[in-house]
């Protein structure tokens, strides 16, 4: 099989995820399909890392969950905080700064 | 001509000066003497003419004149200006006139403003104007000239406006500075073009330059199109005549001095200084002839509309300064006419000035002839020097003007051609006009019935003021002989004005034929004016039944409608317009950038919606360009 | 097989600064609440200082270290000093007790009892020092970086701290909640961005390494399809770090609902680390692609500085006003990228370093005009500061002067090296434009002292508080900064010339 | 250190030593600004004797290294030109210092700061002028912009701080865009040059393609039409003078302002001939508009009945001057550069005059409207009467200094331009218009009903406003002195044009 066709699929879910930041409005989902873009570039990582036949690929994809981990804690900290203030996790409803 | 050089004619132009400084600065403490210094410091300046004429005579017919450098007053690059004074021939005519008549009505205004609370003050810009006339005819360079040419324009400015609490005294006095201002233009443009031609802008330098040829004939007759500017400006020649009228507004003495004796007469200096230019500029002198011309009759048909005495006296003065002007643009036959015109008139019309101060000295200030009538027995000396006057301007033999105009009106018919012809016959209406309106004058003033406000007291001025009169009648009776016997004037100012000793053009009438038509003008202008004024009663009020053209003649033969219309209220709307625009359009773009700023500002503002999802779409999309754009500049 | 070497003495600085960070995780978890504070403080002022010393120390080196992924050389001692120099200015300020910045217990609901208890008792937690420390390592791991997997782990320890510091304020609660949550959403899509872009760099250069890709495209010629899609992507993601259009959107509601030390650190630090970072890889790794991402980088730098300039002026609210002028500075610092040149290098380093200076000292300012309710940034309060406080009008007068880039104040210096070397590259557009922008800058900046001078005061309760010694000399510091390299801005210049290279 | 460091540093210290005053002070204060700046006036009339006036070049030049990483120093120097100018200020300052003696007191801050704004405004001046490094040069030129936004937003009237903020932006606009242009010389002079230089003898050493220094020549050049003000970059002016007290006026006006045409003959001539030839034929056409503009606009504040205002006025009548002296610049003849120097010194010392007297009128009658005014010189001679020679002198009569700079201008551009020329000449009637309008609205008349009480001048206003009124009568009749300096200064502008042909004569 062509890794190419790896590429496409990391593409397709990165502009799923994309796609999901733009549409969906609760933040914890928001903040899923941000994970999926990162997955997916986890997933261009390693089909690369194969292509080029280096591994360095492989570790920046190790690293990334590692990070990835790290968002996590450090995102739910924040929705969980925000949602305890105002009994809401949509970010639409996060809007008193603007213009 | 080789110039000797003089150093005293700086005393001339300096103790008038100092002395209007000390007036002015001195301050009240001075009030009790200024006319006092004022007057000494003119009779001083006469005294040093004097000496400075004799000096004059006492030296060889070709070498009179004197210099005197005081010191480099511009210096750039090849423009160089020394304040040089130049005393010859035709200046020292204007130096004697200036000081001298200038002198007796210093005197004269002693008395004349003895009520005044300013009287030091009127002394002190009385000295300043001799003091510029005197820079003005001194000069040896047009610029030095310009200098003294603005000098008397401020002079006269200040003079006219001296009673400026009057706002219409403000307004006259305004009027005449800003028509002189035009005329100054004409100056400036003179000097910039002798400059550029020739390198140089003294008189000398600019002759020498044109008897090398250095000169287009164009460049000559813009250079005199623009001197006869200034010239009509100072002089109040059409069409910058408007003025004269109003500067009446003046006191008395300083109508006399400056506005008919010697400022306004200024025009014809220049012209006849400038006689190196004219003569080789045939188009400028016919200009100058035409406006003689034009001026003459104009001044001489208001001169018979007008019931105020010092306006119908402007309106002659106006007239008789056509006729000379008339004269200078006759070319070298004609300056040494003008100028004897110049003289004669600047004591005979400054005698007669006085003797209307006088008249309203004694009539409250009133100037309304029709207010007048039978003064000659109350006020007997006024009466005679006036009378004189009269005489002599009329042109009766053998009184001054009789000489000078005469003379003119010769040269005019002998111009050659139809010019001849024309400018004689309009020399000869003038006097007719000029012989009708001054009779018209001395009736209403002098004889009829007594026509006085109740309030008025007339009688005869004290002897400060009947003095400078009687001194000047006697100018009017005899300079007009003394001049012209033997061409003397004519040979005297011959190595100034006439330095190629032109060959007469033939006569085409015998001058004794001139002297006929003349007399025979005269006669009727004065058998007109008995028979209208002198049978019937003088109504104290102007007559309203009138023909259009008497009324357009009152009304200066619209002159101030005119410039009313052409030039002050376009130029106010314009004014207008320029403020509006420079609010809206010009300013108006400044503040309109702002304020396109600040709603770009406003409406970009509102891209910040405060919603995390559309920053996410505005990083999406800006992502997207960037790729796009970078996959662009590789294909 | 021999395990890596790792150069510790060069990498001390940044070592030391993680290590007290650990340490300050470890006091906030075991040291009793009354001591915290002074420990808090005393380790990260103390690991900040021994970090710097020690970078001074290391001042001449020039290496690739821990097995080329970073790299050790005049570029990253400038920025890594500056980096140090402005994460203590903002732990002064940070640190500043004489009125709460800091909510005691972020954890705590707003207005609930528990806010209430901790508020009352006095006792504070103080995770706000580690996380800050943190968040100085990452900065100073994010321009030494040179590879790109270390790039990414150190532009997340830079990041990840800050959305949580976002979100501290004591007053607004809800304000600086939402601030860290955007902060913290839009972060990371943009990190996402960044991440799939260095794939598709490593997949065409088939290594991670700044060097590794430089070489790569000296051999392809840098033609690649993959190349360029990493390198546009990358790009977003650094964008967004620096705040540059259109991907700026979230700053001004950071810099809003930040507490105001907050902003202060991360509008001078952040932009240092992510412009440092920027120049590595512009300069660095991708300079051989300069055809390709110039002319971007010049339209966004222009539409940045247009953005920046021009809504700033119809902002009501002083934290705002700066966030847009640190956009446009932005604008104005991207000019130095495209450059491209030694003198751009200098430039850019020598803004950067001027520039945090005065920002930092702008922020203090905003931290001191307060009411009952806290600070007030609300621009029509500061009317009439002048009359009230002619002293910190003055400073703050001298701050915007600085920001406008008005001549004697270091600001000028800065945009003056920056446009030169623009325009010594050809990029003549771009001085245009930046010229332009600096002219409707002025205008906000000028508002802003009109405002304080020749506005009468409004009696509303709107005063200066006397801080404490830490903001003082915080304030002092930038002020003389700002000034002196205003002036005499020559022995700045040339350290920054002469350390300014890369290592090969 | 050199005698022009010191000569700028004197008002300096001075002004330090104002703001460490105590409150409350006041008198102290100014008598501290009085002395400083007679010292330093006298400093500077010292230091004029010993200019050598057959010299061209700069003479007290001083150079020190200040940012060597750009090549950048701080390079003083004068030649004629900026010799007068710096000594137009340095005489200015104590006279506004002594005729605005209470003008600060209704101020928004204190006297002292007023004058020590002033004080450090005077430092600037003396180097803008002096400055021979084009970066030292911009530094100076913006930097001067700060006292006067605090001098007119502070202590101004009206709308200040609007006029303030206008002033301000747009000076700071034109500043960004020569800055453009400096960066760009400094670039070329560094592809050229050994190294890049921003000495201004070197730069106009330069040769510059046609297009880039067209492109540069604007940049300077709108920056300094802006300050000059030329038309149609003025806007600014009016509503400047109109908030701005009198003594900032005077300032603002008489010397500030002289740095947009000190820039042109200096930087935009010698470094851009070509550009400059190229443009000089619209920057006539722009001279001359400004020279009518003015007028009308100020004849429009005269003749206004209600709201004519007498600062307004004023300062559009310096429009129309600057018109005059910008026509004179770009006309390129001896006569003209000299007469447009000149200009700037005779302008200065009317326009301080009329501001002054003006200022004094509108104290006592607390109103700028001129309808207010009337009659004033039955109440207060003496006032009336020095506004009559300030105004005399600002119309160009002969005589009076205005006189002599405005007839070379004349000469000068008949020689190049002669239609232009005459145009401008016909200038010279608008501006007896737009004094006697104002001179007969508020001198003569009846005594407008308020004015009778007026006080005429005391003896400080009096002793203040003597030494300009004595130097413009002084060089309206021997203008030669100053001639004598300017002249070298002149043809060396011009023959670093290269301009050949007319120079005035054959």
């Amino acid at each position: 099989m062509n890794p190419m066709n790896y590429i496409y699929l990391s593409c397709i879910l990165f502009s799923l995820g994309a796609a999901g930041v733009l549409l969906r409005r609760n933040a914890i989902v928001v903040f899923m399909c941000i994970e999926l873009m990162l997955n997916a570039a986890n997933l261009a990582f390693v089909t690369f890392s194969r292509m080029n036949g280096t591994l360095d690929g492989q570790i920046v994809a190790f690293f990334t969950m590692v990070v990835a981990a790290c968002e996590v804690v450090v995102g739910l900290a924040i929705i969980v905080t925000i949602y305890r203030s105002r009994r809401s996790a949509s970010v639409d409803d996060a809007r008193l700064l603007r213009l | 001509m080789s110039l000797g050089t003089s150093d005293t004619l700086v005393y001339l132009i300096a103790i008038p000066l100092f002395s209007s400084a000390f007036l002015l600065l001195g301050g009240r403490a001075l009030d009790r003497v200024g006319h006092l210094i004022g007057t000494a410091a003119s009779a001083s300046s006469f005294v040093v003419a004097l000496i400075e004429l004799n000096k004059m005579l006492g030296r060889d017919a070709e070498s009179r004149g004197v210099t005197q450098h005081l010191f480099t007053w511009i210096n750039v690059g090849s423009f160089q200006i020394d304040a040089t004074l130049l005393l010859d021939q035709l200046s020292i005519c204007f130096v004697l006139l200036i000081t001298g008549v200038g002198t007796l009505i210093h005197i004269y205004s002693i008395s004349y403003m003895a009520h005044d609370i300013d009287r030091r003050r009127f002394f002190a810009f009385l000295n300043l104007f001799i003091a510029a006339m005197l820079l003005l005819v001194l000069g040896n360079s047009y610029l030095n000239l310009y200098v003294g040419w603005e000098g008397v324009g401020l002079a006269s400015y200040l003079l006219i406006g001296f009673w400026n609490q009057k706002p219409t005294y403000a307004t006259a006095a305004k009027k005449a500075f800003v028509a002189n201002r035009v005329g100054d233009v004409g100056l400036s443009l003179a000097v910039m073009i002798a400059f550029v031609q020739f390198g140089a802008v003294t008189f000398d330098g600019v002759a020498k330059g044109i008897e090398a040829g250095s000169a287009s004939s164009t460049a000559l007759n813009a250079m005199g199109a623009a001197i006869l500017l200034a010239a009509v400006g100072k002089s109040a020649q059409f069409p910058l005549q408007a003025w004269l009228g109003d500067a009446m507004a003046g006191p008395t003495p300083v109508s006399a001095l400056i506005h008919a004796a010697t400022m306004v007469t200024a025009g014809v200096y220049l012209i006849s200084r400038s006689n190196f230019v004219f003569d080789n500029a045939p188009t400028a002198q016919l200009l100058v002839v035409i406006v003689g011309a034009v001026t003459l009759l104009f001044g001489a048909v208001i001169g018979m509309a007008k019931d105020d005495i010092k306006k119908a006296l402007a309106a002659s003065t106006m007239s008789q300064i056509g006729y000379m002007i008339l004269a200078t643009g006759l070319g070298p036959a004609g300056y040494a006419f003008a100028m004897m015109h110049l003289l004669t008139h600047g004591f005979f019309k400054a005698g007669m000035f006085l003797g209307a101060g006088s008249v309203m000295h004694g009539m409250n200030d009133e100037v309304d002839m029709r207010k007048y009538g039978a003064l000659r027995k109350v006020m007997p000396i006024t009466f005679a020097t006036f009378g004189l006057g009269y005489l002599a301007i009329i042109g009766i033999p053998p009184f001054a003007g009789f000489y000078s105009k005469d003379k003119i009106i010769e040269t005019a018919f002998n111009a050659g051609g139809s010019k001849g012809i024309i400018l004689g016959c309009v020399t000869l209406l003038g006097a007719a006009i000029t012989a009708f309106y001054m009779t018209r004058v001395m009736l209403m003033t002098f004889f009829g019935t007594k026509r006085w406000d109740s309030a008025a007291h007339p009688h005869e001025s004290p002897w400060l003021m009947t003095v400078p009169m009687i001194l000047l009648s006697i100018g009017s009776i005899t300079t007009g002989f003394i001049f012209s016997n033997g061409d003397r004037l004519k040979n005297f100012l011959a190595p100034v004005v006439d330095k190629h000793h032109h060959e007469h053009e033939t006569e085409l009438l015998a001058p004794i034929v001139v002297t006929g038509l003349a007399m025979f003008a005269v006669a009727i202008g004065i058998s007109i004016a008995l028979a209208k004024y002198s049978r019937k009663t003088i109504p104290a009020s102007a007559p309203t039944d009138v023909t259009v053209w008497t009324k357009i003649a009152r009304r200066d033969l619209l002159q101030d409608d005119f410039n009313e219309t052409v030039f002050m209220r376009p130029g106010q709307s314009l004014t207008r317009v320029l403020a509006f625009l420079d609010k809206r359009v010009v300013d108006g773009a400044v503040s309109g950038v702002g304020a396109m700023t600040l709603r770009l500002a406003g409406d970009l503002r509102k891209t910040q919606t405060g919603y995390v999802r559309s920053y996410a779409l505005l990083i999406l999309l800006g992502t997207v360009a960037i790729l796009a754009a970078i996959l662009v500049v590789t294909v | 097989m021999n395990a890596p070497n790792i150069e510790y003495g060069i990498l001390g600085p940044i070592l030391i600064v993680l290590a007290a960070a650990l340490i300050g995780v470890l006091i906030e978890a075991f040291v009793s609440r009354r001591y915290r504070y002074i420990l808090q403080t005393g380790t990260a002022f103390a690991a900040v200082a021994l970090a710097f010393l020690q970078l001074v120390l290391i001042r001449q080196t020039s290496s690739k270290a821990a097995v080329s992924s970073m790299s050790i050389d005049g570029v990253t001692i400038v920025l890594q000093g500056s980096v140090l120099i402005f994460g203590f200015l903002g732990l002064l300020l940070i640190a500043e007790r004489g009125f709460q910045s800091f909510t005691a217990q972020a954890a705590a609901i707003p207005g609930s009892n528990e806010e209430q208890k901790a508020l009352v008792s006095g006792l504070q937690q103080t995770e706000v020092f580690p996380l800050t420390l943190f968040a100085i390592s990452g900065a100073m791991l994010f321009p030494a970086a040179n590879d790109l997997l270390t790039l990414f782990v150190s532009l997340e320890v830079l990041s990840l701290p800050l959305y949580l510091m976002a979100g501290l304020s004591q007053r607004r609660r809800l304000l600086s909640q939402e601030a860290a949550l955007k902060y913290f959403l839009l972060g990371a899509f943009s990190s996402a961005f960044f991440l799939f872009g260095s794939a598709f760099i490593y997949g065409q250069a088939g290594s991670t390494t700044f060097d590794g890709i430089r070489k790569s495209i000296v051999e392809s010629g840098g033609s690649d399809q993959f190349l360029l899609v990493g390198l546009a992507l990358l790009t977003v993601g650094l964008l967004f770090k620096v705040s540059a259009a259109p991907f700026h959107a979230w700053t001004p509601d950071v810099y809003q609902g930040s507490p105001t030390p907050v902003t202060a650190f991360m509008a001078a630090v952040t932009k240092v680390a992510a412009f440092g970072a920027a120049i590595r890889i512009y300069y660095f790794a991708v300079g051989g692609l300069v055809w390709s991402w110039r002319p971007i980088l010049i339209a966004i730098s222009i539409v940045t500085m247009a953005i920046g300039t021009v809504i700033a002026i119809a902002q009501k609210d002083i934290k705002r006003v700066l966030a847009y002028s640190a956009i446009a500075h932005s604008g104005f610092l991207l000019t130095g990228i495209i450059a491209l040149s030694k003198d751009g290098l200098n430039a850019t380093l020598i803004y950067l370093f001027t520039y945090g200076f005065t920002t930092i000292g702008t922020f203090a300012i905003v931290t001191l005009v307060r009411d009952s309710g806290g600070e007030v940034s609300d621009l029509n309060r500061w009317a009439g500061l002048g009359k009230r406080s002619p002293l910190v009008a003055g400073t703050f007068t001298l701050f915007l002067l600085g920001l406008a880039g008005i001549p004697l104040t270091s600001g000028f210096v800065g945009k003056f090296a920056i446009f030169t070397a623009a325009y010594k590259s050809g990029n003549i557009s771009v001085v245009v434009a930046g010229v332009l922008a600096s002219a409707i800058a002025a205008f906000f900046y000028i508002r802003i002292i009109v405002m304080m001078y020749f506005s009468d005061p409004v009696e509303d309760g709107t005063s200066v508080v006397i801080p404490s010694a830490m903001t003082v000399a915080t304030i002092a510091i930038c002020a003389v900064a700002t000034l002196v390299m205003g002036i005499y801005p020559q022995p700045v210049i040339s350290a920054i010339n002469s350390l300014a290279f890369f290592a090969g | 250190m050199n005698s022009l460091t010191i000569l700028g540093l004197l008002p300096l210290i001075g002004s330090a030593a104002l703001f460490l005053l105590p409150k409350g002070s006041d008198l102290l204060a100014k008598q501290v600004a009085l002395g400083v700046s007679i010292v330093v006036a006298i400093a500077g009339l010292g230091m004029a004797f010993s200019f050598n006036r057959s010299a061209t070049g700069f003479q007290f030049v001083e150079k020190h290294q200040w940012i060597p990483a750009f090549g950048i120093n701080y390079a003083l120097g004068v030649d004629g030109i900026s010799l007068l100018l710096i000594l137009l200020a340095l005489v200015l300052t104590p006279v506004v210092i002594a005729a605005c003696w209470h003008e600060a007191e209704g101020g928004r801050w204190s006297v002292k700061n007023f004058f020590g704004l002033i004080l450090i405004l005077e430092t600037m001046i003396v180097g803008v002028f002096a400055a021979t490094d084009i970066f030292l040069f911009y530094v100076f030129f913006e930097a001067m912009l700060i006292p006067v936004y605090f001098l007119i937003g502070g202590y101004g009237t009206g709308e200040k701080a609007a006029a303030a903020v206008k002033f301000l932006l747009y000076s700071l606009f034109g500043g960004l865009l020569m800055l453009a242009s400096i960066i760009g010389l400094y670039v070329i002079s560094g592809n050229q040059l050994q190294a890049p230089t921003f000495d201004v003898t070197a730069l106009s050493q330069l040769s510059i393609d046609p297009v880039t220094q067209r492109m540069l020549f604007l940049g300077f050049f709108i920056a300094f039409a802006i300050k000059a003000p030329l038309w149609p970059f003025h806007t600014w002016l009016p509503d400047a003078a109109r908030a701005a007290t009198p003594g900032t006026s005077v300032l603002l006006l008489g010397v500030l302002d002289k740095v947009g045409t000190y820039g042109m003959i200096r930087f935009c001539l010698s470094l851009f001939p070509e550009a400059s030839k190229e443009f000089g034929p619209t920057i006539i056409v722009l001279s001359l508009i400004s020279i009518f503009y003015g007028a009308f606009l100020a004849i429009a504040q005269g003749t206004s009945s209600g709201d004519g205002n007498i600062k307004a006025l004023i300062s559009y009548t310096s429009i129309s001057h600057f018109g005059f002296i910008t026509l004179g610049i770009f006309a390129f003849t001896e006569q003209s550069h000299s007469g447009a120097t000149l200009y700037m010194i005779n302008h200065g010392f009317s326009t301080a005059a009329l501001f002054l007297i003006a200022g004094w009128m509108i104290s006592r009658r607390k109103s700028e409207r001129i309808s207010d005014f009337g009659g004033l010189q039955r109440v207060t001679p003496i006032m009336a009467w020095l506004f009559f020679i300030a105004g005399m002198s600002s119309l160009a009569l002969p005589g009076l200094s205005s006189f002599v700079s405005e007839f070379l201008v004349l000469v000068g551009t008949f020689a190049r331009y002669p239609i232009p020329a005459i145009i401008g000449t016909i200038g010279i009637i608008f501006a007896a218009l737009y004094i006697l309008i104002p001179v007969q609205r508020a001198l003569h008349g009846p005594i407008t009903p308020g004015n009778e009480n007026l006080t005429d001048l005391t003896l400080r206003e009096k002793v203040s406003i003597a030494p300009v009124i004595a130097v413009i009568i002084f060089f309206g009749f021997y203008p030669q002195p100053l001639l004598d300096v300017i002249n070298p200064a002149a043809s060396a502008t011009l023959s670093a044009l290269q301009i050949t042909g007319i120079m005035g004569g054959k």
